[in-house]
């Protein structure tokens, strides 16, 4: 036993001579070449939101290397899954980060972007991600080298309660959600403008994913006779309650943000997603890039683009330009260039504001009629 | 308006418990039988309902009438089921059965199938949610009450009720029955009498899985989607409602299969549906730390 | 004789069956006692009560190692241990992944101390303490005569090994009482011969009482001071060897009706 | 069994097998989209894969030992011969050491914390096997006390600025503080009713820390939590990822160190005795519950202290990270090193964390393969890749019983 304390305390002493040596190490990395990191979720359950960014990163730089990449270097791509989970997010940004990339587009999920910005904010990398909707990653402030290509949940929450006034004229709300990061969050923020404008919120509550039935909650709905039901989350939850309230007969509007402003909640839900209204990105399917894009895409690979293509496209752009118009990968620069040169991008022509959100990047209101989402107008 | 909420709540309970109660019963067989917590019985389940959905698309493409492809699918769904439950008995179970190994040994076996048989179907088919096709139409005789009672919520209660006299007829007056009987009582002596006790096993998983399966199918026409993880949430629930009811018995699993359906969508009714679960998990420490034995159960004595 | 275990009217009662009825057994001290009765008199629920596997319906149990009547029915097993009443199975129940040695250094836990700071600091106190476990248990593994194990798992002993050293770990734990059950069953004629001779030593060194449960009735009657009958859960008959062979009512519980 | 025999029981096999994945392999239908794809190639795959293993597993499972007639010489793994020879452990102890020193110098800021990952789970798996290895109580909610540490940080660093060296032992007392509380009124159940209360206790934990929004911020979770600080002075990137990395060595050193000792010690035996006989345990005087509880306890420390630790790499937490597959992957670990054996466990969590992330292509496979890791080992080697060796004690047989030695031992 003597002998195994010794040699614990050797090994001790060895670690502190080491530690001690490594806390002056520095890393230098290699620059022939310019390198955009893309991470997200590219397997797993929420895949299908992570791999059209990578298309879309692929898009881009294919084409801007045709024409000689930009600054004279060319760009590289570095592809990382982080599958949507916050405590694999920190070894994806290392990983990122220890191979040189100097621009990241992502992450795909909230969660996981706080996890990664950490890392990435350290290191003086610039993340951008398509999809990450959570409010506090630009309005907090702790994220200075963060910026997105999508609007924040408030901006949507808002734009629901002002469509739910002045077009539903609602009185009572009753505001679900399915106990996630993004629809917990979704539907508090809902639920604090709802009461800034005076509507009286008759039930807050969130749902389990995945349970057996959801006759209760759809009872307390009924019980609480409200002018309107808000959902925050995904939309196969949504699916399910809308289906259970319609064929309980209960007629009440319902409202859901873009997570379910998806094809695929029409196709599950069926003749009961008839009138449903959703928030969504603003249609921007005319654009002359966006078109283009879409054409790419098709000729890539052989389909249709899947969701927050256009975002990552966006994104792609506005950090490679950012970089181009900084003259270098410097920190400082890209940033400055982010915020103050203009962009044309898929989503339109967009620049950065200090908080890191993109101007000129809307959502609208959508209702299901024929089983198509349609553009509806906000009364003023 | 009140009495009305409590009506509604009480039939939305109803259907809940009759829901966990056709997956309880499988677990309460395989327990009754060979004391094992089967950790995989809500994956049964989740395989009916994928098994239903697949040959029905397929039988849909064929251009079937829909009375034969509800009726087949069904039937397929439920073999399929009956057809996994067996073999996982014999691959996970059988094996540590064989070499005496301790109980605790069958329980991480059961756990590794679970998680197994999910991700199998989460890489063959998809993990998103898949639209399950409406096998139960709205009845019109019924549109006078669909506002309390939907018709698949009325179908799944009279199932329940089927499933459980026919399962109570089979334990009771047959002669496989019996031997179940005779199996959950004392092995050894089972075998003494002649009882082929694997065979027994056996069929009370075939059994359960067939219960399980209906179960799927039904609450899939229920819900109206499925995806891979549907068995797991249910499953537990299901469990904690035969360990309430006492687990081993199969009115103690019914009964509560409908105590933990109607309590929870009171709780869910009068406080909040936030703490839903967290209560039923609360439900489920107390009665095994006040009452092990569960409502219907029988106190066991320790052998020394 | 000073009697060091006295059992008072103890019923013991399964649902409707009743398993013990009233029954009244003293035992003395260094005395080697027997508890006999056909299968399913009751005598394994007997000991069952009395270690606090099983909390008695009725009666009394008073244990009086230095004299004092104290009562023990109702206590934790391990409680009833420390106080000094130590038994083996009738079935054996050995840690089985466990050597030998340690098998009876589980034993001596009732009689030590260490806790878990003590473990990971293993200080001074800590360590004489193991040390002496080792050398106590070592000790015990030889009066049994299975040192040649020491460190062998005891899934690989000979039958005969593992019913000893049950016997040596129950005396691991310093009891004043110890109580045997069925410790012949399944050996063979001369193993039995050894057992017989094993108890007599355990008493003399030890200094200690011995109850056993047994169906051998060549070693019951060649070691028994004091042998008590129970059938049905009742006590028929109490007496010396020679006593109990003439014994009507024994006789008549044993072979039956008609013999008598 | 003639080879012919064996042939056509495997082809049956076969096609059963066949038979049994035909709707969910070879059909795969989108009911979103209504379309339906046939994949007969899978079918083919399965027949002939399913031929090989059931021969593979008829052979296995002859060849697995019968219990109780095991003797020492085959209970003595390879592996664990070496390791208790005196001459070859220490130099490989030093080697391994000099290794894992120098292991941030060698490869990769991203391989330094993948191994951090890699370490947490090592440090949760040896906290494990003392709740299930050694006092083989199957706790199923763990992950509820990695949780309690990891929100311990996070929230008294929220709240208090408490930093991560004092947050470190507080949430291991935390933890430990909950286990005694939960564990008190559940240990008297029986083992696989033990397993589903924790797992509903875990659940329990998770679905509050989702729901309470004023304490804990609710699903969406804290982020920012800073990163251990070296005696004030801040270190980039690259120095706080080495420094976790030797915080996290150190972390596991002690628990091995720990576990090493309580094993062997007179605790340690209480558990494997409670382990293998419940009711021999309490007639050896042993107290049931008290010893239950402290293992219980003990093992929650280690997750407290590994959340602390995890919060600190991941600098954000939220209730996802804390689900009941967190506990399953962590019991693999165990069930897959050896329950009870040091080696076994540290062996076990490199290699069901690590290989995963080298063998990207296989990510996706990483769950399905832990199921049948589970069922496989339960089958075929219950004791894990190395097992569980019971200390040798040496008597010198001359001078008797006056001069006890013990070996030293690993």
């Amino acid at each position: 036993m003597k002998k195994t304390g010794k040699l614990f305390s050797f090994i001790t002493f060895l670690f502190a001579l080491f530690f001690l040596y490594g806390i002056s190490f520095a890393i230098d990395a290699k620059t022939d070449t310019i390198k955009l990191g893309v991470a997200g979720a590219h397997s797993g359950d929420l895949a299908s939101y992570g791999i059209p960014t990578i298309h879309a990163a692929k898009l881009v730089i294919d084409k801007i290397n045709a024409k000689g990449g930009i600054l004279g270097k060319k760009v590289e791509l570095l592809v990382e899954d982080d599958v949507c989970k916050p405590e694999v997010a920190g070894n994806t940004a290392t990983k990122l980060i220890s191979d040189g990339a100097s621009v990241v587009v992502g992450h795909i999920c909230s969660g996981a972007t706080k996890a990664a910005l950490g890392f990435y904010k350290e290191a003086g990398v610039i993340a951008m991600s398509p999809s990450a909707t959570n409010p506090d990653l630009t309005l907090s402030g702790n994220y200075p080298n963060f910026f997105r290509t999508i609007a924040h949940d408030a901006v949507q929450a808002q734009l629901q309660v002002q469509f739910a006034i002045e077009n539903l004229n609602v009185k009572k709300v009753a505001v679900l959600h399915d106990k996630g990061d993004y629809g917990k969050g979704a539907a508090v923020l809902a639920k604090k403008y709802f009461i800034q404008k005076g509507v009286e919120v008759v039930l807050f509550e969130g749902v389990t994913p995945g349970a057996v039935d959801y006759s209760a909650i759809v009872t307390k709905v009924r019980h609480k006779n409200p002018d309107l039901v808000v959902w925050g989350g995904y939309h196969p939850e949504a699916s399910k309650i809308v289906t259970l309230m319609r064929k309980k007969r209960i007629k009440t509007f319902f409202m859901g943000a873009d997570g379910i402003k998806d094809n695929s909640f029409i196709k599950v839900t069926g003749k009961y997603a008839e009138g449903v209204y959703a928030t969504g990105p603003r249609d921007v399917s005319k654009n002359s890039l966006n078109i283009l894009a879409k054409k790419e895409h098709q000729k890539a690979y052989g389909s249709d683009p899947g969701t927050f293509f256009y975002a990552g496209y966006a994104a792609t752009l506005a950090l490679l330009n950012g970089i181009e118009k900084a003259g270098s990968t410097n920190y400082d620069a890209i940033v400055k260039a982010l915020r103050t040169e203009y962009v044309e991008t898929p989503l339109g022509k967009i620049r950065f504001d200090k908080n890191g959100d993109a101007t000129g990047i809307g959502f609208s209101v959508y209702k299901v009629e024929n089983n198509v989402f349609l553009e509806q107008k906000i009364k003023k | 308006m009140d009495f009305d909420f409590l009506t509604y709540l009480f039939f939305g309970g109803l259907t809940r418990g009759s829901i966990y109660a056709l997956i309880a019963l499988g677990y309460t067989m395989v327990y009754g039988i060979v004391e094992l917590i089967n950790f995989a019985h809500g994956e049964i389940y989740m395989i009916g309902a994928f098994t239903g959905l697949i040959i029905s698309s397929v039988l849909t493409m064929l251009g079937l009438p829909i009375l034969a492809i509800v009726v087949l699918s069904a039937l397929t769904a439920i073999i399929y089921s009956c057809a996994y439950g067996y073999t996982m008995e014999k691959i996970a179970y059988k094996p540590l059965r064989d070499s005496n190994a301790p109980r605790l040994s069958a329980l991480i076996s059961a756990i590794g199938m679970s998680l197994f048989l999910q991700n199998y179907v989460l890489l063959a088919q998809t993990s998103d949610f898949l639209p399950f096709p409406n096998f139960i139409p709205d009845f019109e005789f019924w549109e006078p009450y669909a506002h309390i009672l939907t018709s698949p919520e009325l179908v799944i209660l009279i199932t329940t009720v089927i499933v459980m006299i026919c399962l109570t007829i089979l334990i009771k007056f047959t002669k496989i029955g019996k031997a179940m009987r005779a199996t959950s009582q004392d092995k050894v002596m089972a075998v003494l009498m002649g009882v082929n006790i694997n065979r027994v096993i056996s069929i009370t998983f075939i059994v359960g899985s067939a219960t399980a399966a209906i179960g799927g199918i039904l609450i899939a026409c229920h819900i109206g989607q499925i995806n891979f993880y549907m068995g797991f949430t249910a499953g537990i629930k299901a469990f904690v409602a035969a360990v309430l009811g006492g687990i081993g018995s199969i009115p103690g699993a019914v009964l509560g299969s409908f105590v933990l359906g109607l309590t929870e969508s009171f709780f869910a009714g009068y406080f909040s549906s936030d703490y839903e679960d967290v209560f039923a998990f609360l439900f489920l420490v107390l009665i095994l730390i006040f009452r092990p034995s569960g409502i219907l159960g029988r106190a066991e004595t320790k052998k020394v | 004789m000073k009697s060091i275990l006295k059992v008072k009217n103890l019923t013991m009662n399964f649902g409707g069956l009743r398993a013990l009825h009233n029954l009244n057994i003293s035992i003395n001290k260094k005395e080697i006692a027997a508890l006999i009765g056909p299968n399913g008199a009751g005598k394994t629920t007997f000991f069952n009560c009395i270690t606090g596997i099983y909390k008695p319906s009725n009666g009394d149990i008073l244990i009086s190692p230095k004299g004092n009547n104290e009562k023990i029915n109702g206590l934790k097993p391990n409680i009833i241990t420390k106080k000094g009443l130590a038994r083996t199975f009738q079935n054996i129940r050995l840690f089985t992944s466990m050597t030998a040695l340690e098998n009876i250094m589980v034993g001596c836990h009732c009689v030590t101390k260490a806790g878990v700071i003590g473990a990971i600091l293993n200080n001074k106190s800590t360590k004489a303490e193991e040390r002496l476990i080792i050398e106590k248990s070592y000790f015990i593994l030889k009066e049994l005569g299975l040192e040649i194990y020491v460190n062998e798992l005891v899934t690989s002993l000979p039958y005969g090994a593992q019913k000893r050293l049950e016997i040596a770990r129950a005396l691991a734990t310093e009891p004043f009482l110890l109580l045997l059950d069925e410790p012949a069953a399944g050996l063979n004629p001369q193993e039995t011969n050894e057992l017989d001779e094993l108890i007599l030593k355990i008493r003399e060194q030890n200094d200690i009482s011995i109850l056993l449960i047994e169906h051998d009735m060549k070693l019951v009657m060649s070691l028994s001071d004091n042998i008590h009958v129970v059938d049905y859960g009742k006590k028929i008959g109490e007496g010396t060897p020679k006593e109990i062979r003439n014994n009507p009512a024994v006789i008549k519980a044993y072979l039956g009706e008609e013999v008598v | 069994m003639t080879i012919k025999n064996q042939i056509k029981k495997s082809f049956l096999v076969s096609l059963w097998f066949m038979f049994l994945t035909f709707p969910i392999l070879v059909i795969q239908v989108n009911t979103v989209e209504n379309v339906i794809k046939w994949r007969w190639l899978n079918m083919i795959g399965v027949g002939i894969g399913s031929f090989f293993l059931s021969i593979l597993w008829r052979y296995m499972l002859e060849k697995r030992p019968e219990k109780g007639k095991q003797t020492k010489k085959y209970q003595l793994f390879f592996l664990n011969n070496i390791l208790h020879e005196k001459k070859i452990f220490f130099p490989v102890i030093i080697l391994l050491s000099l290794f894992v020193l120098c292991f941030p110098y060698i490869f990769s800021m991203y391989q330094t914390n993948i191994m951090i990952s890699a370490l947490i789970y090592v440090m949760m798996g040896l906290g494990l096997n003392i709740v299930i290895g050694l006092a083989g109580l199957l706790d199923l909610g763990y992950v509820a006390f990695f949780a309690v540490g990891a929100y311990s940080y996070a929230l008294l660093n929220y709240h208090y600025g408490l930093i991560f060296w004092i947050a470190l032992p507080l949430g291991g007392i935390l933890a430990l503080i909950f286990g005694v509380i939960l564990g008190y009124p559940v240990l008297r159940l029986r083992g696989d009713y033990l397993a589903i209360v924790t797992l509903g206790f875990g659940e329990i934990i998770r679905l509050v820390l989702e729901n309470w929004n004023d304490f804990s911020f609710g699903p969406s979770g804290i982020s920012n939590i800073p990163k251990p600080c070296f005696l004030g002075i801040d270190l980039s990137l690259q120095g706080t990822t080495k420094y976790l990395f030797y915080i996290i060595v150190g972390m596991v050193a002690l628990t091995i160190f720990v576990t090493n000792r309580l094993q062997n010690s007179r605790i340690g035996r209480a558990w494997i005795a409670l382990k293998d006989d419940e009711i021999a345990c309490q007639a050896m005087g042993i107290n049931k519950g008290k010893t239950k509880l402290r293992a219980f306890g003990l093992g929650a420390m280690w997750a407290g202290m590994g959340g602390v630790i995890f919060a600190a790499k991941t600098t954000f937490i939220n209730p996802a990270s804390f689900t009941i597959w967190e506990s399953v992957i962590i019991l693999c670990t165990v069930v897959l090193g050896g329950m009870g054996s040091i080696t076994g466990v540290v062996l076990g969590a490199l290699l069901l964390i690590l290989l995963p992330e080298y063998l990207r292509a296989f990510s996706e496979f990483r769950m399905i393969i832990f199921g049948a890791v589970l069922v496989l080992m339960m089958v075929f080697r219950p004791g894990g890749i190395i097992k569980n060796v019971r200390r040798i004690y040496k008597f010198d047989p001359i001078l008797e019983k006056n001069s006890v030695k013990n070996e030293v031992n690993s």
